[in-house]
């Protein structure tokens, strides 16, 4: 997982344990089925006057080989489960108290972030707003209202392990910590027209030094 | 398809009423839909939708039952009929949560919450500008 | 209609003709059709009081009077299968065409009372509710029309005695019809 | 439906372009199918050749635009899943062997079938002229999300996206009329004796299938209307800003789109179900469990549509409850796979091509399931959702469906319809060519989404965290233009055989159901004496018998 993708956000983390229990729980009844069906298939391939067995598979004794298994994977997918859901619920339902708010407009095709300016508060005169570039501090964490301007778009951070659709008439909240700094790819991730291969961003993840340098070019006139 | 068809298994029910029943029910039907019409004048919503859908629910199970002759026929046409309405109620169960409301959790619809604000602030007949 | 009749379809394993068993699956698809819509509909109408303001314009004499004339449709093609039962070929002709006459004066109400409306601005595209309204009734409208047209058909092969049990499908599918129309009646006119 | 002129010396015109004969109809679909699905690969040469060499010519096209693009990855899944999977695998199969395995001469309602196979026709004919309107076909993904395919200033296909829609809603009412058809046919027409636990596998199947499909479109065909409406008249159904709501069209879409994934599942488990107990020469383990499982699965796939819109603006405390679900379905799911394995268990396998697809169904559809958990968790799927790791996971499950098991199907039946054996040593070298270059195109995207890669992108050469992969991708597309390659000697074989393979006889197979029972190809009316059933289609290698199969319509 890592060595394929950077995990940059404070709950990336949880989401690759998850694919890793899922794994090898999935994994092993993976194996275990494939190595039985072959170890049959080599098994019993025909012999010259050789019958196949009879077998009707309707009583308890023969059922059991099916229903054993059967129940040991109930119990696996519980687990699994239990586990999605307590991912789930951190990232999705659960918002932890806000450091900064930003506001994300998908555009065909273009992303529209608003920044809070130096003042920290979204919808205020110092906020900068910036076309299909997203500056944020690092190992802080930030509430982003999602909207769409025309069609459905999908905002999404594959080094954050953070994916939500953007649809237009409805603001949805969600959030994110970053916790490496570094340039990492934003992506629309819903089919949004002929324009949505190329409705990709860059995101910045500074410390608060090169934010604020950052949001102070933004700005000139509040230099003077 | 198939005339040497009627005696294909049992045919329906029907014939062992007169025309006076079904006379009877159509009668019945004419009360409700008086009684369905009127609920509503009297202005209270309860009575409205009781009167109205209550009402509406009489009437089709009526239908089905002695015009359509549900009440004899297999049990497997109930089953057929019962599935379909079965997965109409899932569907309703499985969107409620997003399409019936303007705001959940960590979400709202903005769209058409302005819409609704925009209509009670009105206060009148919206569409029809006569 | 020259296509000689295949033995399986004058088997009966499970005791229901075919021809009714299949009407009765049409009917279960089409109650997922019209539900489809209709919980749309009845979603956004508890969810959007205004609709009300809109259904308000709604013409309820006319909404009333079709759903008495469908009702009573109902009760002659019912009739006409009774006729078409006990082999009266001629009374299960006429009551065929009295059903048919039902569903055309309540195509002719119909067609006044949008007529009216959309003179008066309640178009298609007014708003939601007369999206609902029209595409609702609309695709009732069409069920009517292809009863109608299927009920004409098959009437001159009862008139010669030919395929009776026809005439009980076919009012099989008719009642459900009306019975679309009986929920579609306070859905749209009624409830303010 | 115009006249059926219904004698037995017909004219070419009548005998096969209207002919009310479900064997002939089962062979407009399928050749209707095999036609769209080799649109369906182009497609995929196409859009595969410019993600591994983007921007530049691609052979038997040229150089390809984004707009394009869209267009041919939207419609290879349509035309994958509507215009080939369901006409061959539901159609095709079940107007072939629905008839003949319950032992009749016919479908209930021949020219109700034929009027089917008619609407279906249209139907591929509108999508096909959809590409070439104005403005191009449609491009909005096979999910069509409104407001992109409401509107035609965001699709910027103003009639391809309208025709789309038209051509999705004929193919719907066809299988309506077809499903009713077979439904009421296996009701109602099954042979003398034929109980319901004497049918094969395969046509319970079908008819699970259909019911899935009749319950679960509804919504959908409204939503078309509702779609098209929105399209052309300017209704605002699904338009945010005068109320409309995007979501709903995504329920009514995924409400049918996931019990369509059981729709063509159901009957390529049967088709596996039947091969193998032929060429495994063994009677089916658990019978009743294996339609249990059929049907639990067939209820609980109306539960879990939702578990594709999780990250797609659903409220959050839905996505738990469908989580739940989703992963339930895996029960009865892998309970089927278990009950396949121990089929084979004591078996006596011979490996005829057909034996080696329904093998190898078993063994991909596998890789298909497990992936599946992972998206069907949902705190995972936030990662996966719209990713190629989606893309990899339901090619495994609808590749082995609507491909591999076709193929078992076709080698299997081949002989029943057209008299004649296909060549097996083309059908191996088919089979291998087949099953090692779809491992080889799909594995590695496995790859590629776990990296984030997501779908329906045009080029991937402005991603900075991706372009590393370009080399997956490629490994890729060789591997598709392979898997294509080697179904020329499919074809070949398939055409060939037709007319010079050697003669099949009534039962190659020395199989016990009873469509092997009557001539091959089978005359109009099929059986010269209706059969009677005194036992179960699975009676294989039965003790103290000299044969090792007991055909059901034997006395004794």
């Amino acid at each position: 997982m890592e060595n394929l993708v950077v995990a940059a956000s404070s709950y990336a983390k949880d989401i690759d344990n998850l694919i890793w229990i899922v794994a090898i729980l999935g994994g092993f009844w993976f194996f275990l089925a494939e190595g039985v069906l072959f170890y049959f298939l080599i098994k019993f391939r025909h012999k010259e006057g050789q019958k196949a067995q009879y077998l009707v598979g309707e009583s308890k004794e023969e059922l059991k080989w099916i229903t054993r298994p059967h129940h040991a994977i109930l119990i696996c997918d519980l687990v699994i489960v239990f586990m999605a859901i307590q991912v789930w619920y951190n990232i999705k339902q659960q918002l932890p108290p806000a450091d900064e708010t930003i506001q994300v407009v998908g555009h065909q095709w273009s992303w529209r972030f608003i920044h809070p300016g130096l003042d920290h508060q979204l919808g205020t005169a110092d906020d900068v707003e910036v076309v299909d570039e997203l500056h944020v501090r690092v190992d802080k964490t930030y509430h982003f209202k999602l909207e769409a301007a025309d069609v459905l778009h999908c905002f999404s951070i594959p080094a954050f392990r953070l994916k939500q659709d953007a649809i237009p008439g409805r603001v949805i909240t969600g959030w994110f910590k970053p916790t490496k700094t570094g340039e990492y790819d934003l992506q629309c991730a819903e089919m949004c027209g002929i324009g949505h291969g190329i409705m990709q961003s860059k995101l910045y993840v500074e410390t608060d030094e090169q934010h604020d340098e950052w949001l102070k070019k933004q700005m000139p006139q509040q230099q003077i | 398809m198939g005339a040497s068809h009627s005696h294909a298994g049992n045919h329906s029910s029907g014939s062992h009423h007169g025309p006076g029943h079904y006379v009877k029910i159509w009668a019945i039907l004419l009360v409700l839909l008086v009684l369905s019409i009127l609920g509503p004048e009297i202005g209270v919503k309860w009575i409205t939708i009781v009167s109205a859908f209550g009402i509406a629910f009489v009437k089709a199970y009526i239908v089905v039952q002695e015009f359509m002759h549900l009440k004899n026929e297999r049990r497997v046409v109930h089953y057929a009929l019962a599935t379909s309405l079965i997965a109409m109620g899932m569907f309703v169960a499985g969107i409620y949560a997003d399409v019936g409301r303007t705001a959940g959790e960590n979400w709202k619809n903005q769209a058409a919450q302005s819409l609704i604000d925009k209509h009670a602030a009105e206060g009148h007949n919206s569409s029809a500008p006569h | 209609m020259g296509a000689q009749i295949p033995i399986a379809t004058t088997r009966s394993a499970t005791g229901v003709p075919t021809g009714r068993l299949a009407v009765w699956w049409v009917i279960a698809s089409e109650i997922v059709i019209f539900g489809g819509i209709l919980v749309a509909y009845i979603l956004g109408r508890l969810m959007n009081d205004y609709w009300g303001a809109d259904a308000a314009n709604t013409n309820v004499l006319a909404g009333s009077v079709n759903t008495f004339v469908l009702l009573t449709s109902s009760l002659f093609v019912v009739l006409a299968h009774q006729a078409a039962e006990n082999k009266e070929t001629d009374k299960a002709f006429r009551y065929i065409w009295l059903t048919i006459l039902g569903g055309l004066i309540f195509l002719v109400i119909k067609s006044f009372e949008w007529s009216y409306e959309i003179h008066h601005g309640m178009t298609i595209t007014s708003s939601r509710f007369w999206s609902f309204y029209y595409t609702a009734a609309g695709i009732h409208g069409l069920h009517v029309i292809a009863g109608m047209i299927i009920m004409g058909i098959i009437s001159f092969d009862v008139k010669k005695g030919k395929f009776l049990h026809r005439v009980e499908n076919i009012g099989i599918y008719w009642h459900f019809v009306d019975i679309v129309w009986i929920f579609l009646f306070p859905l749209l006119y009624i409830a303010k | 439906m115009s006249s059926a002129h219904h004698d037995h010396h017909e004219s070419f015109f009548s005998k096969y372009l209207f002919s009310t004969d479900h064997k002939i109809i089962g062979m407009q679909y399928m050749f209707t199918g095999m036609f769209m699905a080799l649109i369906g690969g182009y497609f995929a040469y196409v859009f595969r050749m410019q993600l591994a060499f983007p921007g530049q010519d691609i052979p038997g096209y040229g150089l390809l635009t984004s707009a394009a693009y869209n267009t041919m990855v939207t419609n290879h899944g349509t035309i994958m899943i509507f215009w080939v999977a369901m006409p061959v695998l539901i159609a095709a199969l079940g107007n072939f062997l629905i008839p003949l395995m319950i032992g009749c001469d016919d479908m209930v309602f021949p020219r109700l079938n034929r009027l089917s196979y008619q609407i279906f026709l249209i139907s591929a004919i509108v999508l096909i002229a959809s590409f070439f309107v104005k403005g191009g076909g449609f491009g909005g993904a096979w999910t069509a999300y409104p407001p992109l395919s409401a509107k035609a200033e965001y699709n910027l296909t103003p009639w391809g996206s309208t025709l789309w829609v038209i051509a999705v809603a004929l193919e719907f009412v066809a299988f309506l009329l077809g499903g009713i058809n077979f439904i009421t046919t296996v009701m109602n027409s099954r042979a003398p004796g034929m109980k319901w636990m004497d049918i094969p596998i395969v046509v319970w199947m079908i008819v699970i299938a259909s019911i899935l499909f009749m319950l679960s479109v509804g919504p959908l065909i409204a939503g078309a209307v509702m779609l098209v409406f929105d399209q052309l008249i300017g209704t605002a159904f699904f338009e945010p800003a005068r109320g409309g709501d995007p979501i709903l069209w995504q329920h009514m879409f995924w409400f049918f789109g996931h019990p369509e994934v059981y729709v063509v599942l159901l009957p390529a488990m049967g088709i596996v179900a039947d091969v193998m107990a032929v060429h495994g020469r063994k009677k089916v383990f658990g019978y009743k469990m294996v339609l249990g499982t059929a049907i639990g699965t067939g209820i609980l796939s109306f539960f879990v549509w939702a578990h594709h819109q999780f990250v797609a603006g659903i409220d959050p405390r839905m996505a738990n409850l469908f989580t739940i679900t989703t992963l339930l379905i895996s029960i009865p799911v892998g309970e089927m796979c278990f009950v396949y394995i121990a089929t084979l268990y004591g078996a006596s396998i011979r490996y005829t091509t057909a034996m080696l697809f329904a093998v190898a169904f078993l063994v991909e559809f596998l890789i298909g399931g497990v992936t599946g958990i992972f998206l069907g968790a949902s705190g995972s799927d936030v990662h996966f959702h719209d990713t190629y790791f989606v893309v990899a996971h339901f090619h495994y499950t609808f590749f082995p469906i609507a491909i591999i098991a076709t193929f078992a199907a076709i080698y299997h039946w081949f002989p029943k319809m057209f008299g004649r054996m296909m060549n097996e040593t083309w059908g191996k070298i088919h089979f291998w060519g087949t099953i090692i270059t779809f491992n080889g195109i799909f594995l590695p995207l496995f790859i590629n989404g776990l990296a984030g890669q997501h779908r329906r992108i045009f080029s991937y050469e402005h991603f900075n965290d991706l372009t590393k992969f370009q080399g997956i991708r490629v490994f890729a597309t060789v591997n598709l233009v392979t898997l294509l390659a080697f179904q020329v000697p499919f074809l070949i074989n398939f055409f060939t055989s037709m007319f010079k393979g050697q003669k099949a006889g009534d039962n190659p197979w020395k199989a016990a159901s009873l469509e092997w029972q009557c001539p091959s190809p089978p005359p109009h009316g099929n059986f010269a004496k209706m059969p009677e059933v005194y036992r179960g289609p699975y009676e294989y290698s039965v003790p103290g018998r000299s044969t090792d199969f007991w055909p059901q319509n034997e006395r004794t």
